[in-house]
């Protein structure tokens, strides 16, 4: 309900101030707030609402108006249309959200003309930074969350490792980062594995993982019902009790999906920017704006960090420019930017716009109510994303 | 040679948690005429319903199976009254339209109640752990789906060729004038079926959650895969849907394993194949 | 015309006349919806040369469904194979906006050859199966020659270069609408010209009655595999346009999701009737950006909610709807609508 | 070859179920043939074999000297072997104006073009109103199929065919279900077919029979038992034994 009335808020004020009310910055959201990813988009507006709540609405005097615009599915063509409408339409002056990969390729092409930086809360692919020199992400890549699971598995005695990652963009750079960690490391990957995304039943997979004779799985997969699948095929296929160790980016165990995922999770080793359990006062003052926002603790996960994160950066951009549209000024303002995040320690990287963070690794484990959790238990810190750098 | 039991025997309960939430839009389309796209929608109610009464109210794994399918039968009733039976005998197009929209409409008002995230429905004890069949360990509850499949097999088998309901049904099905003529109440046969038809999805819906996990866009997402298994099994059909469910599956889990990556291709080019030697499907009736 | 002419006992008035007449007004008004569309809501013009791409393909969807009576669930990959073909040729340096639109056409013809090919195997429930399993082919397809297609990233990176060498694909999107809408009016045109032509009332028998065309002496399946073919360049074009104004390409556009979206806005605007085609895209789409607007949790139960009044209010579509007017202001004077 | 059209030893199993056995009959240029038989004696499973709909398990179909017996239906139409159908095939949406126009324009390989225009060829539309009026069917040009009487359906089936300029004519039931008030408009239009076309028609209507007529082939049980004079066939043995052992028909025979 609050984003049908944001939205009518803009669209009367748009019509009856126009451009007498130039005090007020438009900021526009791009999220999935409808489909299957819905969950994501109110992540978004989670994130963004806690900073808003947190460190007011206002920026040097300017007043901040966010506006939402539903994106359900990867659909660049209605990505375009929806950028394009926020900025001839309602004349914002930020772009920001982003679910989806090709639907950040589908807007970069714009911003130059539309002269609007787009902060990109989390579509992860690292070739997008290259598209556009207004873009800035601070969610992470593929690559940045799982390089540290290469060096992980061979301390925890790991030789031969199989892959198996959903076949589609993430999934591929998962496997590519893993396996050049992995190998960098000493250890072998014996087979890479790419499954059919919309598959939930994963018992012939785990028959290959089995016969392959290698000491632990190594898995990328969209979150929601293929999550939830494969972590239980892994449990009730007998993998977990022959020992036969399991690593993957936290896109796996994301907060959201634990609740489903239940006692079968406990043990999995993941790598991830963010865990919702982060033990830090910044972390504990967004966690409780953002759930009473998000409306459910059991909903809480990591696009709402990257929200936060995001409307953090842009506050900075219009704190840098005073409230006028220059583009590549508010960008230049936040390269090498630092500040701590939720998530802990956190720098725009100067040459590539994208975030230095932190990458931890966790654990599921069972909570004293019973709950399960991600628990930090290792630290890599200052990662960049090095799909960028070798670029 | 274990490997290739091991897969059979994954293909094999594959197969009969398809079979089971198929059937019933196998005879709405079959023997209603009726593409019922909303089929799915149903078996996610059911699933919903399953998942609360497990989870919010506390319910064992038998009751919430009862309440799912019996509280599912009970949404459907009105639903058949006010908008199925407008679209009985109209233009399949029509009724995929009308269907569609059913489905969108319980997925926008089941994301109301229930909110995004998965929802599972805890197995009791005996059906979540690991058995050991001797070549390799499964889970005890993909024993009990492929029990439930032959038992649902057998009972509709039974049904329809043993019992007096079955008559009636089979003789409105072949000429629903002549069998109107001769005295059976063909609305009441075409309402009885229509709530078979959904307590079976409802039950597939329950059962079939460990393979197809409930969430809001499972009537969508499973849309395609059950509208494909019921055609080229042949609608209407109980054997046909049976071979479906069984070679489709196993065309699957067997892809999925000796080739991965080109899993759907496998699915997908079976069911080309199948179709253009089978035009009807399997078993299906001529037209 | 001659026919009035030579035929003097023929009490019907001419219908001939009014039929060119009634094209001619009806191609107005899309001309002048489109125009319209351009100055009322000049903010939301890459929204509006959506639907144009849309509406191509719902177009090309009508051709088969509606003038043929081949219902198919995978019209998207006609529009997919167009979008990656102009993607793929633009990527590589063929920047030209029509040759892309000429490329999109050819590769979607192809496209409408080998599903044609396969579809008209089979009738009813079987060929809208076969349907389903070609788009998802062809989403495997493009799925997995990432290295041409950039896969579910996406394919990026197209640079098309200014209309005729003077009108820039821009931010405003001005160029991109009127090229769209110029193109939807020229196949609008090209297309009522073919269902009005003898091979159209072919199509039109044959939807109607496959058997009594046989005896008349012509084929089924050449006609029906040409108006695949047809309606393959339609829908490629529908995807080229699509890929031009947007710069990328996506898997959406290869997706089943989408051929059902087709689907539904066909039978929603009246089968059979190009008009019906582009009354359908619009509503539906209308109805979806503005409810999405207004509350994006909740789109989706409108959109049911429509279709279901569709159904049970306007059984032959919305078309059907001025249809039935139209004929019953015409009932006396006996012309064929 | 004087004949124009002649089948020899025609015969068609379903199963071991022969419906068609040793049918062999052959008309001249102008003849005018019917073929009569009691209800399942295989009429129409003898005009789909004739016309190519199903194949035949022996046999020839001879049409002008050529053995089209390997042909499809659609080719035999394209040589002049036409048929009309006994429940009537026509597109409710069209009028018989554009039943017959299309018809043409098949005929003359114009109608798969995309691009021309169906109406205005003004060769084409003189030769529809020619058929139209030949058969009084021109104050219902103009209006849809779905709305004019059935008797000018039936009229407009056979309007159908002699469109496609036919060699050889199978009319199968001409005036099945029209009300008797218009059987002597359909007599009227057999009347005016063509005198070079030869014409086999399958009919109940016994008066019909009689005045169309100059030569009669009865089949009963997929088997010719008699062929002959019109005048003749009342008084043949096998056929008396063929109708009465289905009562309903006999008294139109005798």
């Amino acid at each position: 309900m609050k984003v049908s009335k944001a939205i009518l808020g803009a669209a009367i004020g748009a019509l009856l101030t126009g451009s007498a009310m130039a005090d007020t910055i438009k900021v526009g959201i791009i999220g999935p707030f409808s489909g299957p990813f819905a969950l994501q988009g109110k992540n978004f507006q989670a994130g963004v609402e806690a900073y808003m709540a947190l460190n007011g609405k206002s920026v040097k005097g300017h007043d901040i108006e966010v506006i939402y615009r539903d994106l359900p599915a990867a659909n660049p063509a209605q990505s375009r249309a929806l950028a394009q409408e926020l900025v001839v339409k309602e004349k914002v002056q930020y772009l920001g959200g982003v679910y989806f990969t090709p639907d950040a390729m589908a807007i970069t092409p714009l911003l130059k003309q539309a002269n609007t930086p787009l902060v990109i809360f989390n579509a992860a692919t690292s070739a997008i930074m290259t598209q556009s020199p207004l873009v800035v992400r601070t969610s992470f890549t593929t690559a940045q969350t799982t390089s540290p699971s290469g060096k992980i598995a061979t301390e925890r005695g790991v030789k031969k490792v199989i892959s198996a990652v959903s076949d589609y963009g993430p999934g591929v750079d998962a496997e590519a980062a893993f396996k050049k960690a992995f190998e960098a490391a000493g250890g072998q990957v014996v087979e890479a594995i790419r499954m059919p995304l919309n598959t939930t039943d994963f018992s012939p997979i785990m028959q290959r993982v089995r016969d392959s004779g290698a000491e632990a799985v190594f898995a990328f997969l969209p979150s929601g019902p293929t999550t939830l699948g494969f972590v239980k095929a892994y449990n009730e296929t007998g993998l977990k009790q022959a020992g036969i160790k399991f690593f993957a980016p936290g896109d796996l165990t994301q907060e959201s999906d634990l609740p489903a995922l239940g006692d079968g999770a406990v043990g999995l080793l993941t790598t991830f920017h963010y865990a919702v359990s982060h033990d830090s006062p910044e972390n504990k003052k967004f966690v409780e704006a953002a759930t009473k926002a998000v409306g459910g603790a059991d909903q809480l996960s990591f696009p709402s960090v990257g929200a936060y994160d995001g409307m953090h950066v842009i506050y900075k951009m219009i704190e840098a420019t005073d409230g006028k549209q220059d583009a590549q000024k508010a960008v230049d303002a936040v390269k090498g930017l630092s500040w701590t995040s939720p998530r802990g320690p956190v720098s725009i990287d100067a040459e590539t716009r994208h975030i230095t963070e932190n990458i931890y690794l966790r654990e599921v484990v069972k909570g004293p109510d019973g709950k399960t959790y991600n628990k930090e238990i290792q630290t890599f810190p200052n990662q960049k994303d090095p799909g960028l750098a070798t670029q | 040679m274990q490997t290739v039991l091991s897969i059979a025997i994954d293909a094999f309960a594959y197969g009969m948690a398809l079979f089971i939430i198929c059937i019933g839009l196998s005879l709405t389309m079959g023997l209603m005429r009726v593409v019922n796209l909303a089929h799915g929608a149903f078996a996610m109610i059911a699933g919903y319903i399953a998942s609360y009464a497990a989870r919010d109210l506390g319910l064992g794994y038998a009751a919430a199976i009862f309440l799912a399918i019996v509280g599912t039968v009970v949404i459907s009733i009105p639903l058949e009254r006010l908008l199925y039976r407008r679209i009985y005998g109209r233009p399949e197009l029509t009724q995929v339209l009308m269907t569609i929209g059913i489905t969108f409409c319980v997925i926008g008002i089941t994301n109301y109640f229930f909110g995004p995230t998965l929802k599972t429905i805890p197995l009791p004890g005996s059906l979540s752990q690991p058995v050991d069949v001797g070549f390799k360990t499964i889970a005890a509850h993909r024993l009990f789906v492929m029990a439930c499949g032959v038992v649902v097999a057998g009972g509709l088998w039974y049904l329809i060729e043993k019992t007096d309901f079955g008559i009636k049904l089979r003789a409105t099905v072949d000429n629903a004038a002549m069998a109107d003529a001769l005295g059976v109440r063909t609305q009441v046969v075409y309402a009885v079926s229509f709530a078979i038809a959904i307590g079976l999805a409802a039950l597939g819906g329950v059962v079939g959650a460990e393979f197809l996990p409930i969430e809001p866009y499972y009537a969508l997402r499973y849309m395609v895969t059950f509208l494909v298994v019921v055609s080229v099994g042949g609608a209407g059909s109980i054997p046909g849907a049976v071979a479906a469910c069984l070679l489709l599956g196993a065309v699957d889990t067997t892809g999925r394993y000796l080739m991965p990556e080109f899993g759907n291709f496998f699915f997908y080019a079976a069911v080309i194949a199948i179709v253009c030697v089978f035009p009807r499907g399997f078993f299906g009736r001529a037209q | 015309m001659q026919v009035v002419a030579q035929a003097q006992r023929v009490p019907a008035p001419s219908s001939v006349g009014n039929r060119w007449l009634r094209d001619a007004i009806g191609l107005a008004l899309i001309v002048a919806a489109g125009l319209a569309g351009y100055w009322l809501f000049p903010d939301n013009l890459a929204l509006l040369t959506r639907v144009i791409a849309v509406a191509l393909l719902v177009l090309s969807l009508d051709l088969i469904t509606g003038y043929c009576g081949v219902a198919s669930l995978g019209q998207a990959s006609l529009f997919g194979a167009g979008a990656y073909a102009a993607g793929i040729a633009c990527v590589n340096g063929v920047t030209e906006p029509l040759t892309l639109i000429v490329i999109g056409a050819v590769a979607g013809a192809a496209a409408g050859l080998l599903m044609g090919t396969i579809m008209l195997r089979a009738h009813g429930l079987a060929q809208l199966v076969l349907s389903i399993a070609i788009v998802q082919l062809f989403h495997e397809a493009a799925n997995k020659a990432s290295a041409y297609t950039g896969g579910s990233d996406g394919l990026a990176g197209l640079t098309v270069s200014p209309l005729f060498g003077l009108f820039e694909f821009d931010l405003w999107g001005q160029t991109a609408y009127l090229f769209g809408l110029a193109l939807l009016v020229v196949v609008f045109v090209v297309l009522k010209f073919i269902v009005s032509s003898p091979f159209g009332m072919l199509c039109r028998g044959i939807k109607q009655d496959p058997i009594r065309i046989r005896a008349m002496g012509s084929f089924v399946f050449p006609v029906l595999l040409k108006m695949f073919v047809i309606s393959g360049a339609v829908a490629g074009m529908g995807g080229a346009l699509a890929a031009i104004s947007t710069q990328v390409v996506g898997l959406d556009s290869v997706s089943f999701e989408l051929s059902a979206n087709a689907l539904v806005m066909l039978v929603l605007g009246g089968l059979g009737s190009l008009y019906g085609a582009l009354v359908g895209t619009v509503i539906f789409m209308g109805f979806e950006h503005i409810v999405s607007a207004i509350n994006p949790f909740h789109w989706m139960t409108m959109v049911g909610a429509l279709l279901i009044a569709v159904v049970l209010a306007a059984p032959g579509g919305l078309s059907g709807v001025l249809e039935t007017i139209t004929r019953s202001a015409r009932r006396s004077k006996g012309g064929r609508p | 070859m004087s004949d124009l059209f002649r089948v020899e030893g025609l015969t068609k199993n379903f199963g071991g179920l022969a419906v068609s056995r040793n049918i062999s009959l052959s008309m001249p240029a102008g003849e005018r043939l019917a073929l009569i038989g009691p209800n399942g004696a295989g009429k129409t499973t003898f005009v789909n074999l004739v016309t190519g709909q199903i194949r035949p398990s022996a046999g020839r179909v001879v049409l002008a000297g050529e053995d089209v017996t390997g042909l499809g239906a659609v080719r035999r139409v394209r040589k002049g072997l036409v048929r009309t159908f006994q429940v009537t095939r026509l597109f409710s949406e069209l009028t018989p104006e554009e039943h017959v126009t299309l018809t043409v324009l098949q005929r003359e390989g114009k109608a798969r073009r995309i691009l021309s225009r169906f109406t205005g060829h003004s060769d084409v539309a003189g030769e529809v109103e020619g058929i139209l009026s030949t058969l009084g069917l021109l104050d219902v040009a103009r209006r849809r199929v779905g709305e004019i009487a059935y008797g000018q359906q039936r009229l407009l089936e056979i309007g159908i065919a002699l469109a496609l300029r036919p060699k050889v004519l199978l009319l199968d039931e001409p005036a099945a279900g029209v009300p008797s008030s218009d059987t002597p408009r359909i007599e009227q239009a057999l009347e005016r077919l063509p005198p070079s076309l030869a014409v086999l028609m399958i009919e109940h209507d016994m008066d019909l029979v009689f005045r169309f007529a100059r030569r009669v082939v009865v089949l009963a049980a997929g088997e010719i038992i008699f062929e002959g004079l019109p005048s003749e066939v009342a008084a043949d043995d096998r056929v008396r034994e063929a109708y009465l052992g289905n009562y309903a028909h006999a008294r139109s025979v005798a």
